[in-house]
């Protein structure tokens, strides 16, 4: 057990700090557009010292630096110590690039890499439908070969930037006859082809986080496929595992719970303070020790990408079935704590927190759902990390 | 002996569920809790049936029936997430004018003209910045969290569990509603400034029935609740299918639904009996009341969860509009006091503090 | 909601107060040999009286009475409240007496039911065998004609009191051809037929509670059959649901809840009495709730069996899953609520309620296992109470 | 960075693990908790691989490892339900012997000469038949549940967090054993009257440590007893057939391994941390180790249940003896403090209360 970064890294810790106190002053106002010039420079800056798309070769507009754990850690780290941007996010850089960079030909990289991660091009994933969502590879959307274009008919659902993306990239049945796993392609195409209607998807918590988008007669040049036809449920796995783990980050775990914390420090009700009452600071203790174990099984799982010979199969699957319910679970206490004052929302004057507990409780539920289910979790971790047998197949109707 | 529904109770319950199935749909629902229609128009649809004069004695134009008819009503109007002051005008505050001998403002009621809030928040849990003083007959100070955004008066408790009834256009009274994640019912704030009052009651007592049968209402609404989104999911399983089966094939999924079921049906026994306690069964009343309240809390938030998971992604959006169940049963799990609260309360009425 | 029994049951109660203010004196000294001459006397004097086999026809041995249950109940509440014995129970009389009532031919019922009710026969049952639990219509336990005689060969196990029971009734396969459901019969024999070997079953508990009992060449008359030979199954059945709703009545539940506030009123840890701990008192008033909503709830079944025109169906399959966890966790708690003082067991002199705690706990966890389990039972619930799919049936290898 | 064991630590798991399956399997485990055989065989065959003198500095004869080392330790004797005195003797007693300088009683432990039971309990939570009263350097009273029911002398902690050392064949010193449901170790009770005793500190900090390492040796313990038992799990799940399935198979028994598996698979990572930090972290020792028992204690309940169920009957019987594992933790999350306790305690030591 080594949890110092070594001294090699002390120096590099150095620049990003020295990077941090000469150039914050740069960083874009909290809740800025993100195609404004503010965050395209700030975002320009970043790449051009390492900051961000780190590894990307220059080639295509990165910073080309070798992978290192470590030094990714470090920049995480000190940007939030400084509460600094660590710059543009979604799913055109965390998904998009890395299967463009692994599948993509020397033409899609040249001509989307660059322009996704400098922010110039942004995307949406469209990959579900209201009839495919545990079971994706049902998906329906068709597209149909037209001469020298793909012509798109269907609806995707679950989209969650649609209204702002330049492109979308999508999941579509180009080879019906196929098995279903194997009649899918991966095309890409930009959002104002003629013949996509977005409509804005409200969900539990009030708000549109996402959208349905429908196809329409949409024409889409043949060559902007990524893989080949039939290989597009390759091409997306190849990326799909990366979104999982990620949407319940135990950093942020803790750092709820201690905004629970001081919310109980400081309510009170009849006089005493909630901090005080047996009962909810048993609950509370039960959850910091959960919170704790995800943060340390975190970490564990980030040793093992460094240390290539420790076996965390097992260990990386559990992380979204845990993480969103311990969330869910956490979110819904504070409000438990609260009381009635915790079913204040939206323009409610004593909402606590900017109505993030009510708000987190209901996202986390999504979340449970969203990006497999519980019961999907769940069958992954006794097939592929118990080794007990797969869910019988029902052949299809 | 018989330990269930009378055929009175059904055919009422069969008389509301009919009226709320036929006019006031999710549709309906959704426009109330979007603020474009009001929810007095089902107030008065209800009083057609007799809803608000439940309680009341029939010499003052009531129905005269008692708490577990109330139950019964309550239920059915959380399956149908009804939006109306049915726990607070009709229950509530119809209990403690009864026990005030206020006739006047009873038959009132009765006929749907007048329609009462629950204030009582701050001689359960009050809040650092709430607190209500009295001098003579005026209130100052401030009532959080107060049940019925738009009732013409309101019964103010104060820490001494003492009850006054205000009207909410008297001067010295500022009233501002306070959103909720719940929107098919209302909450306010109430601030007073010498604000005129009549004093009510003085008794504690009756300041802690009409809590208990306020939060008995929470409970059978919650079950209510929770029965519809039970049955939302059931039915759901079995029309969506993934993998070429209906998910309700998976036994993943019949285990969750069998979960909810039983988690469920003993619940609608303890609100029975709470309901015959608080018209037959004094001694047992407070102690069931607080039961039931606090265990259809949990069984409630469960099935909320539960029932929303197996909709998958649908249960999160609102185009089922399921949200609407599961924020009222969370709403129903706080106001009044939460869960641990309400258990501690039932440790203390049967003296184990 | 009407829960007197009504004034025509007033002199009913007054009988029955009568006999035991007159007999309770003669009933026999509690932990008494169930062969011994006091409690066949007591049992002898019970259906005399019509206290117990109250509705079991007068040619059989029994009392001969209409059945009604309000009766029953009024004798059980009035002999639970004097503490007096109710008779003999166990499985012959629960569970054997109604299928011959009802599936016997004549010469079974003359043969075995007095004698039965009257505790001068007693039996166990031969159901479960190793490879058969959940799926017990697989049983392989095999009787095969050979003259005038079955010739069984296999073995048994959860069979309680094999070393005490005169007779076994027991499913065996008679008809290895058929489905497997047909192809079993339910004989009845002795237990001192020669080819019978009983070992002592011992469980976690460390107690024999169960045996396993082995079949060598048993030979038995062809007539001791009950129904026809592949009727075995549906002969079972109609009494296997009678068992499950009574293996955690809430009446316990509630006395042993009541038992739980004693220990925590009389016990103290640092000088504080247990129920002074707010965590626990929330923990015990949560249990309430619970054990509150299952008394209601029997009441609520109870009188649908007057009241046919009650819907129960569903509320009746849940009893046997909630009833059992929910005892398993009050044991559990109890023992939570001692501490290190709740791990006393056996002849341990600080051991609390005779160590009781510690046994049913375990005791209970064997019941959420026995006779169907948790999992078997959600199936019944999503099955038969819901109207959900049946598990896809594998076909036998 | 490496956040795990290092070689030296799985070698260290990997030899106790060897030994273990190969001389105490199940059937040894089976005699020595029946009484037919006498744990101190493993004790001394556990001498050899360095156990006992674990955490004492090599020139004493030990091998000055860490608690995270014990760790491990723990976690491989809890995965064979091993009966053994190690987190008495090796770990909580060479603790506050190493503090006290003690060195010719560290001396002995490390050659497995001398065996300390913990009599901790009345500094825990004091019964009130219970106590001790110390007058110089003589102790009267009685100790309850002391840890080791077969060792030569004992720690005994008085009310103050004292300790005193004791021997066991001192006269006025009465030990009775005290039988509990988990009989692979054993507990006792101490009766002294006017006994001879050496006191060994004075500092409460030496007994809050003592009691840290004796709570994350048992969260270890149950770790690794919860592991073993849904390694069980599984493993009979695809051999055992019923409906002409493996139940692994079924999607049901699928999710209680998952389940198992999902909730246990942080508490390693969770207890790695609180050893890491006993021995190199000091600020967050206490914090972690109250977590990491109270954690584990309820994790471990629930696989001990759900991997029995999954057993179906068998899990119930004594023939697979997977009892031993259930109740082994059953008594871990009880001794040194029951979960609500040690969780008050995590509250306290980080200032919430």
């Amino acid at each position: 057990m080594d949890l110092s970064y070594g001294p090699q890294y002390s120096q590099f810790r150095d620049e990003v700090r020295e990077f941090l106190s000469t150039h914050q002053h740069q960083q874009p106002p909290s809740k800025s557009d993100q195609r404004s010039e503010a965050v395209l420079d700030w975002q320009r800056l970043l790449i051009e010292h390492g900051y961000h798309s780190r590894t990307i070769p220059r080639d295509y507009g990165g910073f080309g630096a070798e992978p290192d754990i470590i030094k990714s850690r470090i920049i995480a780290e000190e940007f939030s110590a400084a509460r600094v941007s660590t710059g543009l996010g979604g799913q055109g850089i965390s998904m998009l690039v890395p299967v463009l960079l692994e599948m993509g030909t020397q033409e899609q990289k040249q001509q989307f890499v660059s322009a996704t991660i400098h922010g110039e091009m942004v995307w949406c994933q469209g990959y579900s439908e209201p009839g495919a969502g545990s079971d994706l590879a049902s998906l329906t959307t068709k597209a149909v070969l037209d001469g020298d274009e793909w012509v798109i008919n269907g609806q995707k659902i679950w989209t969650s930037t649609a209204q702002i993306a330049d492109w979308i990239f999508c999941l579509v049945r180009t080879e019906p006859d196929a098995p279903k796993h194997q009649g899918i392609s991966f095309l890409l195409f930009e959002m104002n082809t003629p013949g996509i209607e977005i409509r804005p998807l409200v969900d539990m918590t009030g708000n549109a986080n996402f959208n349905e988008v429908f196809f329409t007669d949409v024409r889409v040049p043949k060559h902007q496929i990524v893989g080949e036809r039939g290989q597009g449920w390759m091409v997306a796995n190849a990326i799909l595992g990366h979104e999982r783990g990620s949407l319940a980050p135990p950093d942020a775990a803790r750092s709820r719970l201690n905004g629970v914390i001081q919310l109980m420090q400081s309510e009170t009700i009849n006089g005493e303070k909630l901090i005080d009452n047996p009962v909810f600071l048993d609950r509370l203790m039960k959850l910091q020790g959960r919170v704790l174990a995800m943060q340390y099984h975190d970490m564990r799982l980030l040793s093992a990408r460094i240390n290539k010979n420790q076996d965390v199969k097992l260990a990386s699957m559990i992380v979204k079935l845990i993480g969103t319910e311990l969330r869910h679970e956490l979110e819904g206490f504070a409000i438990d704590v609260m009381g009635e004052m915790g079913l204040a929302y939206e323009d409610n004057p004593y909402v606590r927190s900017g109505g993030s507990w009510q708000y987190s409780y209901m996202y986390y539920l999504g979340l449970i759902i969203g990006g497999g289910t519980s019961q999907i979790q769940k069958n992954i971790i006794a097939e592929r990390g118990l080794g007990m047998p797969k869910e019988p197949k029902v052949g299809a109707r | 002996m018989e330990f269930g529904l009378s055929e009175q109770q059904i055919l009422l319950q069969d008389s509301v569920h009919r009226y709320l199935t036929e006019q006031v749909p999710l549709d309906r629902v959704r426009r109330i809790a979007s603020g474009d229609e009001q929810d007095s128009g089902v107030w008065a649809e209800l009083t057609e049936l007799g809803i608000p004069a439940l309680l009341i004695p029939e010499p003052l134009g009531g129905v005269g029936l008692g708490l577990l008819d109330a139950v019964v009503v309550a239920e059915v109007l959380g399956r149908h997430v009804a939006p109306c002051p049915f726990s607070t005008t009709a229950v509530m505050a119809a209990l403690v004018l009864l026990d005030a001998g206020m006739e006047d403002e009873l038959a009132a009621i009765a006929t749907g003209e007048l329609r009462i809030g629950i204030a009582f928040n701050e001689a359960i849990g009050a809040r650092a910045d709430a607190g209500i003083k009295t001098d003579g007959d005026t209130l100052s100070g401030k009532c959080l969290f107060a049940l019925d955004g738009d009732a013409d008066s309101y019964l103010v408790a104060t820490g001494d569990r003492s009850i006054y009834l205000v009207s909410a256009d008297t001067s010295g009274v500022t009233r501002n509603n306070l959103t909720t994640v719940d929107k098919t019912r209302s909450t306010c704030e109430l601030l007073f400034e010498n604000a005129q009052a009549g004093k009510v009651s003085g008794d504690p007592h009756v300041f802690e029935r009409a809590l208990d049968a306020g939060r008995l209402m929470q409970a059978a609404d919650t079950l209510g609740a929770a029965q519809a989104m039970l049955d939302q999911a059931v039915d759901y399983s079995l029309q969506r299918e993934q993998f070429n089966r209906v998910i309700g094939s998976f036994q993943a999924v019949k285990h969750l639904c069998a979960d909810m079921a039983a988690n469920l049906e003993p619940c609608r026994s303890l609100v029975w009996y709470a309901g015959h306690a608080m018209d037959a069964v004094p001694e047992e009343a407070s102690l069931l009341a607080c039961h039931a309240k606090a265990h259809l809390a949990e069984v409630g938030q469960a099935v909320a969860k539960t029932a929303t998971e197996v909709h998958g992604g649908m249960g999160f959006t609102d185009l089922l509009g399921l949200h609407y169940w599961f924020k009222r049963i969370g709403a129903n799990r706080q106001l009044l006091g939460s869960p641990e609260r309400v258990r501690e309360q039932a440790a203390r009425v049967q003296g184990l503090i």
